[in-house]
């Protein structure tokens, strides 16, 4: 076996999370990494280990199909409210989103703790300020978010091509904003 | 999303009855309610029916009022909202009214399905195969570790430098002053009153100092003259004028 | 591949410490367990990550001759500080030399990390204590020193008269600007 291959292979199984090319070439040694990759996640396809890339970051974990030996009680690594699920979603599928235009899909105002919840978990992170008036802030998903979800990149969320086509992920126009307004709290 | 089940409850024990059990807390805002009250009517967000949604929406808002339960403003807001896109709907059209009712009611539509489509993204999120739930890293991973380590960097000169400055710094130092040309006071008074007995008019101070002198002894020699000038002026021998300060210093002797 | 061979497999990865025999049949279920483990043993061998027994209890662990991956170090270089360099040229010109004689030489304290600095660089190691009241330890020069500062011995060190020769023990900056200050309007 591909010396260079070993020390990727071992380099990856101890690190204590997933490493990107960079931290990989850090301690296995200058080398071409995509070719010890693609050579190790041909060499664990339909076994007990994958390897999966996830945001530019690779990782070993259990084959998804023996989830149920695994898991002795379903429980949710973190439990999220109604309302942080549905920010969560609205951050990953229109990101960069400002709160204005989360609180304009989900009709309602958020609360303070439902952002530091997405915050804390590592599943979302402030994106910048958008150049436009006010200049507001925005939020956008992490490489963690990616990670925890199982998903290679934001294209693999689910049902994301179709909800493309059907304009439902189109930046909201001042009309839908201006709705917002209408049936928010204030009325000026 | 089981835990939501209860604001779904209908009356009536599962008969089918349409109605909703009337409690404003368990809602997210009146887009949601909305929502779930388009969802009641079991067809297609895009074939709903506006005005179905709107009478309903305006007729659970008004039970709630009956019963004096606490309706919120933004419920309100957009129960009088609804009201208005009602009636617009109903009139026969007014090609003035900008944007149209139709064109209101398609957008009331469209948040309805974004609400909805994320609402159902979220669900299929937290359905996934999630790590720590569904699949596992490894449980003891030995770890990583970068360890940083100085590489410490002198050469020979910085050394040799080094050693010099510390020498040079803790010798005994043996100060010597410099001999510098001065002009002593006794001698600047006595140059300047043998001067003004020479020079009749107002006269500059410059003009009392030796021509040919360097340029430190040149300063001694101004420094001194001055205070010459001045124990002259106070013993009654000269007079002194300066139009503005820093203008020219001028002497002239007094007259007897 | 054998679908309890990867239950095994996987069992072993996600486990936070070692597994019997009976704490892997809890997880991958009834099953020859011993066949699977020497499946999987014969099949990691010569990997990066391979699968060793200890007292009866199995675990995956890194390649034992890629443990050098695990632990990198980097080596940054950092300039010796002023401080430092005057203490090393005192230590190689008095050695053995106490601190309190450093100090004194050097007109000014030296503060603990300095020596400290010297000893990790590999250029200073202690050299005893002094017969004298209080028995100082004393500091000397290692080979390393030399080596580093092209020195064949101590005796190669510039003596006095040669930095003298060079400039090296004229007066201080201070005094130089001093002189320029006092001349400071006069053409040069």
């Amino acid at each position: 076996m591909d010396d260079y291959v070993r020390s990727v292979e071992a380099a990856l199984f101890a690190a204590n999370g997933p490493l990107s090319l960079d931290d990989i070439a850090l301690y296995a040694g200058e080398g071409d990494v995509a070719a010890a990759l693609a050579s190790l996640a041909d060499h664990y396809a339909g076994r007990g280990i994958e390897l999966v890339e996830r945001g530019g970051r690779w990782h070993f974990q259990t084959a998804p199909d023996l989830a149920h030996l695994l898991r002795r009680e379903r429980e949710e690594p973190r439990r999220l409210s109604r309302a942080a699920t549905e920010t969560l979603a609205i951050i990953a599928y229109h990101e960069p989103v400002s709160r204005a235009e989360i609180e304009a899909i989900r009709g309602v105002q958020i609360s303070r703790g439902t952002l530091d919840v997405l915050m804390e978990a590592g599943w979302v992170r402030t994106a910048g300020r958008r150049e436009s008036p006010g200049r507001p802030l925005t939020y956008a998903t992490t490489a963690d978010f990616l990670t925890h979800f199982n998903l290679g990149s934001r294209r693999d969320l689910p049902g994301i091509d179709d909800l493309k086509a059907a304009g439902l992920l189109d930046p909201l126009d001042e009309e839908a904003l201006q709705l917002q307004l209408e049936s928010g709290e204030d009325e000026d | 999303m089981g835990e939501d089940e209860g604001q779904f409850e209908e009356v009536g024990g599962g008969s089918g009855d349409d109605a909703l059990t009337l409690s404003l807390d368990g809602w997210e805002g009146p887009l949601d309610l909305l929502l779930t009250l388009a969802r009641q009517q079991k067809v297609d967000l895009h074939q709903i029916s506006i005005l179905a949604l709107t009478e309903q929406y305006i007729a659970y808002i008004e039970s709630a009022r009956a019963l004096k339960l606490e309706v919120a403003a933004d419920y309100l807001v957009m129960a009088a909202w609804l009201a208005y896109l009602k009636s617009a709907l109903l009139l026969p059209k007014d090609p003035e009214i900008d944007p149209s009712p139709e064109e209101l009611a398609l957008r009331l539509q469209l948040r309805l399905q974004r609400l909805d489509a994320m609402r159902e993204a979220g669900a299929r999120l937290l359905g996934r195969d999630r790590l720590g739930r569904d699949v596992f890293a490894r449980g003891a991973p030995e770890g990583l570790r970068l360890v940083r380590k100085s590489a410490w960097q002198a050469n020979a000169f910085d050394l040799y430098a080094a050693y010099g400055r510390v020498r040079a710094r803790t010798q005994p130092a043996m100060h010597v002053v410099a001999h510098r040309a001065v002009m002593t006071l006794e001698d600047a008074i006595a140059r300047v009153s043998a001067l003004l007995g020479q020079a009749l008019d107002w006269t500059t101070l410059e003009a009392f100092l030796p021509a040919d002198a360097d340029p430190a002894y040149r300063r001694s020699a101004l420094a001194s003259s001055f205070v010459a000038a001045l124990e002259l002026a106070r013993q009654g021998k000269l007079d002194l004028s300066q139009d503005a300060p820093f203008e020219d210093l001028r002497l002239r002797a007094r007259a007897a």
